[in-house]
Order: structure tokens, then C-alpha cells, then sequence
């Protein structure tokens, strides 16, 4: 997998240090429970087993149980907790396995997170982080490979983050623990391996504006997580037949940054969006409606969108492959359009 | 109906049977006035009364402390006006307008208050039980002091969430205070509809939690077994159960033709009313006289009175605010 | 409300009866019962209150406490139920009394009842109805408001019907019964009390193609449920003033009926949609994406949305309504696009 | 360890004797099979081993029919074999092929198999149970005189559709036999970090269910328990609950650094191994040979090699029925 440095900001190598996708989740976590005392870890298996994909390995060791707490097999409850913790003054993150998972409780974060503050009159905020892997590949099955952070964002009163660097990952975590309302953090477990540079001394992220992580005057690739590593690469393979796509990388999907891919199409003139979300009801159509709400005489071309067929997701590796998003689909919705 | 393990016998002062009786009778005039008013179409939306239900609110709140957590039902006028929250920020509430107590963006089902720790008003059935176990883990956590205090139905603990939470509370030894309200029936269908084992304080009792039943109607009964339990619960003892036997005697909401249960079967709970027998109480034990009704009649009708007052002059949000409160302003 | 004749077909008068949608949705669950002994209805209240909008009002009496199934409140045990009952042999009918309840089954709703045909590689099918109210305008706040109809048409294996006339709430219903896979009904609860015309000897009618319910060139105007009537009201004033618009009633959300509004678009050339979900990720966002895949050199103007705003409903009457599409935004996006 | 109701005093005859020990056997070596096809890459996704818990599945499945209904988890290789779905069809199913029980749709964590009416395989804890409350209540409606066994986790039981489930199973007096296989752990998560009350047959028994614990390492002592409650269940006195106390020997998947469980507590439960076990008391009794398990030993490595060999030989389902079974083909 591709580092990004080409577009992050400029530094010194003597100040950055390598880590991985996962690593630097960690180190987000255990820098925020140094910082802010109200700052703890709930969930299944993040403790003694060390977290499902090992994200939070080490952390009971160096926080004791109180604030790296396992949970029993009961989402909704602690979800809910997660909530309640946050409306009683602490800074909770509640690990949901996987985003499969978080159906379960669903209600607490669409009936109680997303609207507390707005059913008190602005009374109550509910400053949670709530932290879900996300995403098809790894042959898991229809009940283990969704991928709903498209969904999620249909709800007002969140907000949808989606890391997709190693700096990223740690910097929007800062952020989302600071915010005073619900953050939403997809992780694609795909990334976890990812390498990537932070600084020594990192910084939070802002979470919400979209970052132009190629440059391009050709199209515009709009995207985020996973699906943004795998634009980057099309990117490489359309710039050797001579096509400069301009890659975006949402980093938000709740809010939307509109004016960065808007001001990119302003440009281009042409705009494909590559979403892991199934096909209808994607995000991906979201942005195409908003590109033709704010940018529809911009247009040269129809946009194309590259979604993961319509269908649970099967077993078989050749299956899955071709339900997902995939390197040549991205290439060829680019050419269609030119 | 089920036994009790309370019998009313708990004598009190005559001071404090009569705030007591003022509290009840409070709840009582204020929902009074709100089914009038919603007859007259200013509060809309749905409507839960609690009339019968009096003395579990009052009761229980008397164990509580100004830096307890509430958390409540739709059916929470009896609980936010007995913590204190005003007669007429809540009738400002449900008349829509920008005075009430959750700036008219709640109405019934959500009354907030953060003044007195009032953390709604929840109309997900069993949804803010979760959230006590939340607010009572973040305490703990704190080294605070305070008790969690969550009032839901009967029809509650049929929810999944309803084992989720009491295994967690009971599990991570949080001071909780759960108050089952059964009222037996949750909307249309009665409890052993709804139950296998219909003695909820059985079903509680098996998280090993300590449970008790108490008579629901009697607000001497209910207080006792609060006072008890918060105690405990505020002493580190971890998760206490009560399920206080009671009974709606309005119907489920305004909509709601009750071809479920016998026109007899509410006449006799009526006659256990919470109130009249409370007044009956004190006036053979000679602390209540006819003249302390009358000017305690009178001093409540002119609150509820002046309730609706502030609730009409009150105004209305500008439409421009629509968007407000999806996120923080900070 | 206006009743929705002139495009229903022309029947002649003394074969029809009126009936309320709520009626029609009774007596479709009657007929149902009567013909196949494999259907029955289940659910919070549907029995001894006669459920909670009155819709199944006095079906216990006809059918008995074995067919008209009181549960307690556990949403996600009965739907689930109603799952393991449809894999069984039965034909259940789930009600789950508003949308906003629907969360708490939303695992099996997505987890079981979408995937366990595809899972099963074809071997056990799930013919299960779930019908859940929907929809504001009740003054019902936060937590009881939700419009998620376009939400669930995100996951494949689902259908999602909308009926919107009295004769589709009798109709779709019995088609829905015979449809192999689940089917989630979304019934606007400011329905119920509509009147409309169904044929003495109603038949099923199918619940995957749109319907123009008014004809018209000048601009197309996509919508479905309580929707709909606003927007033929909406068509009404436009026509005043000389604006002609076709209304289309979509009926189901997924499928979505594609040629029907790609068709009308190819004559009127500018598209407006209506519906009560949040504008961002609504199915709105869905229609807009498939036109301009499908038809985007046919418009002559960008596609205009007429959705809920961006909050959890408010309860105070006045906010509540300027939240919730209405006419006047519908004839003023009309109007934007000419 | 939690204390046994049930001995293992039982005695069978050698035929039966010989055929539980088969289907144990049959179980370990597929899933060993299993594990090095997985390290060899031919097998992918996840796949959770039931080695040491394969008197469960073998006990239970002997008080079951034909015509009864079959809900596991995604550890559900010892269920589908021992229900008699075929090891070449499971390990298709495996590598992903269109032979295999569910066409390669499902992999190791959802095998499927009408014919046996095996309805999975489902791989969110809990979301089965309520899927075994609808098959039973379809067969109680109709008449038919099936069980409904579902297999699930100590860890399951957390969940509020646990809960859910047994309410209404005990409510509707539905034909549900529940088998929940307490093997210590839900994922790293000990017992007593996820249950206020660890006894999870008590927490059954709280909804008046007849319940009992059964040594799962004794696969004698756990067909004798089903059977007794298959039964019960078959004659309508409604549902039961059978908790077997077992252990797994393995990682809780193959990612799985195992952490959370000490190495000495591994090893004595493996000297419970409930393979050996059967074995040697076979084998005091004079019912097994050294004979006896030499061939059933060559014998099953057969049955897996020509397992392996038609999965190898199976197809792969083509590109372009990627969208086929997301709706019925009518
Ligand atoms: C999750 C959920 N399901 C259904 C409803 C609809 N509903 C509102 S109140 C109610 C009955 C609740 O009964 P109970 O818990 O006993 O409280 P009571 O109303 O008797 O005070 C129902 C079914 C809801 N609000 N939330
Ligand atoms: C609802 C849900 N939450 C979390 C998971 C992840 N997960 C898979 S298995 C498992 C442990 C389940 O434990 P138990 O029920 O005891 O079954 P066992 O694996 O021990 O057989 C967990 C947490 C899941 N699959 N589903
Ligand atoms: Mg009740
Ligand atoms: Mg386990």
C-alpha cells in the first residue's frame, strides 16, 4: 500500500517517526487518556484480549481496567453507557467491533446520540467518540463485511469521520475526542497494516474539510478511506495513458466539504466517486447530487460512480473481489467520461 | 394482585405529610390542566398522564438528592415537577414555545432540565436505560457520590436492553437506582402478555441485585423503600431494584379507546387512589384538616393557573433557528 | 386530501367501494388471512387495542389471539421471529408500530432477513412482510418523527413499497404477501385517514413499477407517500400558472421503477424530487444519481430536491412544519428550474 | 468449575458407543483438516475451531430428528457434521466453491443445508435466537410436533435478544430446546467479566424454563440431558434450556494470540478431552479395541481426504451470477 506523502504538508524527516494505521489509533487513544482524565475505552475484547484487530493492545496494561473496560456481548447497553458517560461529564470512546455490529445499536445512536442535544433545547451535548472498523475484502461474509458509514451519514446530529492515512487516523481522533457532540469513526480494517508517517510531537486534525491528496487537471476522483488508496493507484495507471486525475479525499462524510470537490470540478469538469457503500443510496449519490445542485453547468461530462454491487457480500474470494470497488472499475469509469 | 412486602404503616410529621400531599396533588391539578389544554389544541403531539401514578415520583423523590441523575419516560410530568422543574416551563414546553423547559423542541415526551440533573423525558421504550448505566458509570469513575435514578414501565422490561442494562449495572457495581413502574400494562397489552414471569421484581432480583415490591399507591411505602435503596446505593452498594405496583387511570395517551382492560378494574384501582388515601391517612391520624386541603387546593390552582399564563405569553422560536441545536454552538 | 381517481383505471362505479387507507390496509390483512392459512399478524398492541393507529381494529375478534399476535416490547425478538416463522413456511406479517422502533431490529432487519438468502446460497428464502408507520407532521418530536423508508432501500435483499393510495395500501399489501422475499411496507401514518376508491373484488397489484399520477410537460416531479399529495396539490397551484407538471408516485423505493421517471424526464426535461427523509443521503440524492447516469444529457436544468431539513423533527408546531417538505417549496423548486 | 447435576454414570451399549465416538472423531479430524487447509490459504476468511467442545454437538444431535430444526453459531462445524451435512460439502463450502452446502456464499460461518434443515451458520452473537422462537412458533401454530434446537455461546447470553428470545419462547410455550455451550469465553472475555451471575442455567431458569448444567465434556451425560429435555420439549411442555459446560482448545479463531487465558487452565481442561475420554471408558468397560480405532481412525481420514479432494475438484460459481440470490429466481 502507497504512502501518501506526496501531498501531505512538508516536514523534516528528523521530525516524523513511521507507524502503522492501527498503531497510530493506539497512540491516539493512550496520548488522549494522558492528556484528559475523563478520557476511557469501552468495548468488546479491547482489554485483555487486546482489541479484535489489536488496536488497543497494550492499553489495559498501561491504564488498569477502570478505563480500559471490556464489555459483555451487549451493543446496545454500551453504546448507550458510551452515551450517558458522555452526558455526565466524561470523554468516552466506545469500540464497536465492526460496523456489522453496531445495528444493535442503532438506536441508541440515532434516537438518543443524534438527538439528545436538540430534544433538551440545547441542554445536554453528548461528547462521544463512538470507533467502528468498517469494510468488505477479507472474505468475511454478508454479515461481517458492510460497509455503512454511507448510511450513517444520513443522520443529522452526527458526524462521520473516515481516516484514511496513518496521520490521519491519529490527528481526527484528537479532534473527534474534542468535539463536544457525537463522532462517528469508520475504520477500514484494511488499513490497519497501513505505514504512514506522523510527527514527533503530532498535532490534532481538523475533521472536517476533504484534502486534494493528487493534484490533477484531467478529473476529479472523490473518495475516502480505503477506496482512496486504491483511487490513488488508478490515478498512477490514468496518468501513464496521459489522464492527470485530481484525487480527493472526503475525510468527512458527515458534514460534507462540498466546496473542496466543487472547486475541483470547476477545474476538471468531470467527476467520478468511488464509495464502498452499495450502489443505491451510497454517498456517492449524495455528492452527485450536490455536484448538481452547486456545479451542474461545470459539467462536461455525466459523473460516474463506482459503488460495491448490490448485493451481501459473499464468501468467495473471486466473489467478493468483484462485488467490491476495484482498481480497473475506478480506471474505466475515468475513461468513460473523457 | 401481587403481594406486598411494605405495608403503609410509616408514620410521618405532619409537616411532611402535607408536602407530600402538595407534591401529588400538584402533579395531579398540573395533568389535569394539560388534558384540558390539550382538548383546547394548545399541547399537541402525544400526551402520557400519570394520574394515578402520583405517589412513585413523589415518593421516590424524596430520596433523592439535588445532585442525583433522573432519568424518566414520556410519561414524566410527575417526575420533572416533583424534582422541581417549574409548572410552567414544562406547560411552556408542550405549548411549543421557546420558555419551555427544553425550549419547546421536546414537548411532552421531552422534558430537560439541567438545573436539577433532569436528563428527560425518553419515548424509545427502555432506550435511557442504557444511558442510567452510563451516567452512574461516569460517577463511579469520578468517585462522585451520586445516585443514578431511572424510572421506566413494565412494559420495559421486556426489552432487550432492559438485561443488558441490570447485567451491566449489577456486573461493574454501579450506583444505580432503577424504579420499575408497573402500572400493568404497557400501552394496550397487560402484563402477562408481555411476561413470562409476571413479577418483575423477580426478574430483576435474578442479577442478584437486591429487589423489593412495594405498594405503588401508598406514598409513605414507596418513600421508605427509595429512602432505603438510594442509601445503599449511594453507600456503594451497587445496582438496586424497586417495583412500585401502581396504576394508570387515564388512558394510555390521548388516543386510546382502552378496549383492553374493564371499566371495574379501574374503578377499583381507583379506589386506592394515592391521594385520597394519603388524605384519608392523615385526617384519622388528625394532621390534615378540610381548611389545609382548601388553601392547599387554592395555592395549586393559582401555580397551574399562572403555569398556563407564562406557557401563553410565552413566544415562539424564530423560524431562522430552525437548524440550531443539531450541534453544539461553541 | 384529494382522492387520486382521474389516473387511477377507469372502473365503472358500481364495482367500487370506499374505503379509508387504513380500512384498505385492515381488510387486505383480512382477505390475506382468509385465503392462506399460513399468514398472521404480529406485533406491540396489534391484538387487544386493535393496534396503534386502529389499523388492525377488531381482527382479534375475527381471527383469534393464534393469528393476531400481541407481543411484548421486544422489537427485535419478534421481527426476528417473524423471520424464523417466514423461513418456517409461514407468511407472517410483522408490524412494527412506527419507524423509529424499527432500530432496534435493525440487525435482523439487515443481518437476517437481507442476507439469509444470499448466505444460504440460494436455499432459504424469507417471505416476511414488516409494515411500519412513518413520517412527521404529528407534532411527535425527535424520537417519533423519523422518515426512514429511503434509509432501509439501501440494503439489497430488502424490498421497500411506499403505497400512497388507498388502492396500493390494499393492493401492494396482498402482492407483498406473495412476494418470496421481505418486504418492508412504510405506511405514512397522515395517511390513514385518506379515502379512495378499491374495486368491490380488489386484486393484488404489483409493487415494482412507478405510476404518472398526473400528466404533464413541463417538468417532472418524482415523489411517493404522503408526498405525493403535496406535490399534486403543488401541481394544481403550478398549473395556474400555466406550469403543467407530470407526477410521479413511485410506490416502491427499491426497486426503483428507473424508466418510468427517466422516460418522463426524456419529455419534460427538468426533474424535481419530493421526499420526507434528510436531504443528505436521502433516496432523493438516489434519484438524482440515477438520472444523471441515465439521462444526463437530457435535462435542461439541474435536478432540484424537496426534502426534510437537516434536524431531528422539533416538536413546536411551527418549526416542525417549516422542517417537513410542503407545497410552497415544492412550487418554488419547480418554479427554480424554468 | 461450576458443579454438575448430571453424572456421567450413564452406560451404552458398544454400537452406540462406537458411533458417538465416530461422530466426535469425525469432527476433530475435519476441523484439524480444516486448520492446515486455512494455513495452506485454500480456506480463508474466518474460521473458528469447536475442538474440544464436540461432545455437544454429538450428545445433542442424538436426541434430534429429522424432521426437527437446526440453528448454530459461526463455530457450527461439529453441528453440520454431526446433523449429517457431508464433509466434502462443508469443505467446499470452505474454499469457496459452488459444491460446497451454501455455494460458497456462506464460507466456514454460514453452512447451510435444507435437507437436513440446518438454517446456519449466523455470525452475529445472539441473532439467531430470535430466528429459533419463529421456526417454533410456526411449527406450534401448524401443529407439527418439531423441535427447534439452537445451539449458542456463554457469551450470547449477554445479549438483550437473548433475553428477548427466552421471554417469548416461555410466554408463547414455544417447542425450543436451547443449547447454550458454555465454553468459558466469549471471544477473550471471561465468564465473569461479561455475567453478573455467571450461572447461566440459573439465568435461564429465571424465566421459569426447566433448565440444567451438563458436564459438555461427557458426551454420554449430554445426550442423556437432551433427550430428556428433546422429549419434554416434543410433548409440548414447551421450552427448555440445557447448559453444557465445555472449553475450547483452540484460539477463539485463527487470529487469536490468546492472551487472555492461561496456559496451565488449557491443559487441564485437556485432560477432559471428551474424545479421550469416551475412549478409555470404552475401553475399561471392554467395549473399544486399540482395533476399533485404528480403523475408524483410517476410515475417517478417507472420509476427509475425499472431502478435500471435492473441494479441490469443486468450480467456481461464474463471474456473472454475482447478483444472483439476493432475491428469490421464481
Ligand atoms: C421501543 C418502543 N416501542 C414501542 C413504543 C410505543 N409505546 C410507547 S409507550 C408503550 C408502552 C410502554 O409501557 P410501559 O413500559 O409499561 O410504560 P407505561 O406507558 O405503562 O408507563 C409503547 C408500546 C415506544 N415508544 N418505544
Ligand atoms: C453481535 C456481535 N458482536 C460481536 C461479535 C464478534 N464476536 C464473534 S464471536 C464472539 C464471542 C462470542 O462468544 P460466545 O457466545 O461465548 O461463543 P464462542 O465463540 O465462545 O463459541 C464475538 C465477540 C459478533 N460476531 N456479533
Ligand atoms: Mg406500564
Ligand atoms: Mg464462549
Amino acid at each position: 500500500m502507497t504512502l501518501l506523502t506526496p501531498v501531505l504538508e512538508p516536514m523534516r524527516v528528523a521530525e516524523l517517526r513511521t507507524l502503522t494505521y492501527r498503531e497510530a489509533m493506539r497512540e491516539a487513544m493512550r496520548d488522549a487518556m494522558r492528556r484528559d482524565d475523563r478520557v476511557f475505552l469501552m468495548g468488546e475484547d479491547v482489554g485483555r484480549y487486546g482489541g479484535c484487530f489489536a488496536v488497543s493492545m497494550g492499553l489495559l496494561e498501561a491504564f488498569g481496567p477502570q478505563r480500559i473496560i471490556d464489555t459483555p456481548l451487549s451493543e446496545s447497553a454500551f453504546t448507550g453507557a458510551g452515551i450517558g458517560a458522555a452526558l455526565n461529564g466524561m470523554r468516552p470512546i466506545v469500540e464497536v467491533m465492526t460496523c456489522n455490529f453496531s445495528l444493535l445499536a442503532a438506536d441508541q445512536i440515532m434516537n438518543n446520540a443524534a438527538t439528545l442535544l436538540h430534544m433538551s433545547g440545547g441542554q445536554f451535548n453528548v461528547p462521544l467518540v463512538i470507533r467502528m472498523s468498517t469494510g468488505g475484502g477479507k472474505q468475511l461474509a454478508a454479515q461481517h463485511s458492510h460497509s455503512l458509514e454511507g448510511w450513517y451519514a444520513h443522520i443529522p446530529g452526527l458526524k462521520v469521520i473516515v481516516p484514511a492515512t496513518v496521520e490521519d487516523a491519529y490527528g481526527m481522533l484528537w479532534t473527534a475526542l474534542e468535539d463536544p457532540d457525537p463522532v462517528l469513526i469508520f475504520e477500514n480494517s484494511l488499513l490497519y497494516n497501513l505505514r504512514g508517517e506522523v510527527p514527533l510531537e503530532p498535532a490534532p486534525i481538523d475533521i472536517d474539510t476533504a484534502r486534494v491528496r493528487r493534484p490533477g487537471d484531467d478529473v476529479t476522483i472523490i473518495t475516502y478511506g480505503m477506496s482512496l488508496h486504491k483511487s490513488l493507484t488508478a490515478a498512477e495507471t490514468l496518468a501513464e495513458a496521459g489522464i492527470e486525475a485530481e484525487v480527493i479525499d472526503l475525510r468527512s462524510l458527515r458534514p460534507l466539504d462540498d466546496a473542496t470537490y466543487i472547486n475541483s470540478i470547476a477545474k476538471t469538469h468531470r467527476a467520478v466517486i468511488v464509495d464502498e457503500g452499495w450502489r443505491s443510496g451510497s454517498i456517492s449519490a449524495e455528492i452527485m447530487a450536490r455536484i448538481v445542485e452547486q456545479a451542474f453547468y461545470e459539467l462536461d461530462a455525466p459523473i460516474a460512480r463506482v459503488c460495491t454491487e448490490e448485493v451481501p457480500l459473499p464468501y468467495a474470494k473471486h466473489l467478493e473481489e468483484a462485488a467490491l470497488p476495484q482498481l480497473e472499475k475506478i480506471v474505466t469509469a475515468v475513461k468513460s467520461l473523457l | 394482585m401481587t403481594t406486598l412486602t411494605i405495608s403503609a404503616a410509616t408514620t410521618a410529621t405532619r409537616e411532611h405529610g402535607l408536602h407530600l400531599l402538595r407534591e401529588m396533588l400538584r402533579i395531579r391539578r398540573f395533568e389535569e390542566k394539560s388534558a384540558e389544554m390539550y382538548s383546547a389544541s394548545k399541547i399537541r403531539g402525544f400526551l402520557h398522564l400519570y394520574i394515578g401514578e402520583e405517589a412513585v415520583a413523589v415518593g421516590v423523590m424524596e430520596a433523592l438528592r439535588p445532585e442525583d441523575n433522573i432519568l424518566a419516560t414520556y410519561r414524566e410530568h410527575g417526575q420533572a415537577l416533583a424534582r422541581g422543574v417549574s409548572a410552567g416551563s414544562i406547560m411552556a414546553e408542550m405549548y411549543g414555545k421557546q420558555e419551555g423547559c427544553a425550549r419547546g423542541r421536546g414537548g411532552s415526551m421531552h422534558l430537560f432540565d439541567k438545573e436539577t440533573r433532569f436528563f428527560g423525558g425518553n419515548a424509545i421504550v427502555g432506550g435511557h436505560l442504557p444511558l442510567a448505566v452510563g451516567m452512574a458509570l461516569a460517577d463511579k469513575m469520578r468517585g462522585d457520590e451520586r445516585v443514578t435514578c431511572i424510572f421506566f414501565g413494565d412494559g420495559a422490561v421486556a426489552e432487550g436492553e432492559f438485561h443488558e442494562s441490570l447485567n451491566l449495572a449489577k456486573l461493574w457495581h454501579l450506583p444505580v437506582l432503577f424504579v420499575c413502574e408497573n402500572n400493568q400494562y404497557g400501552m394496550g397489552t397487560a402484563l402477562e402478555f408481555s411476561h413470562a414471569v409476571t413479577n418483575l421484581a423477580k426478574r430483576a432480583a435474578s442479577y442478584d441485585m437486591p429487589t423489593e415490591q412495594v405498594d405503588g399507591m401508598d406514598v409513605l411505602a414507596v418513600e421508605e423503600v427509595a429512602r432505603r435503596m438510594a442509601t445503599a446505593v449511594r453507600n456503594g452498594e451497587g445496582p438496586h431494584f424497586m417495583e412500585c405496583i401502581t396504576y394508570r387511570f387515564r388512558a394510555h395517551s390521548m388516543f386510546d379507546a382502552e378496549l383492553y382492560r374493564q371499566k371495574t378494574e379501574v374503578s377499583e384501582w381507583r379506589q386506592r387512589d394515592p391521594i385520597n388515601q394519603l388524605m384519608t391517612q392523615m385526617k384519622t391520624d388528625g394532621t390534615l384538616t378540610e381548611a389545609d386541603v382548601t388553601t392547599m387546593e387554592r395555592e395549586i390552582a393559582q401555580e397551574m393557573d399562572e403555569a398556563v399564563a407564562f406557557a401563553e405569553a410565552g413566544t415562539w422560536e424564530p423560524l431562522a433557528d430552525l437548524t440550531r441545536f443539531v450541534y453544539s454552538e461553541n
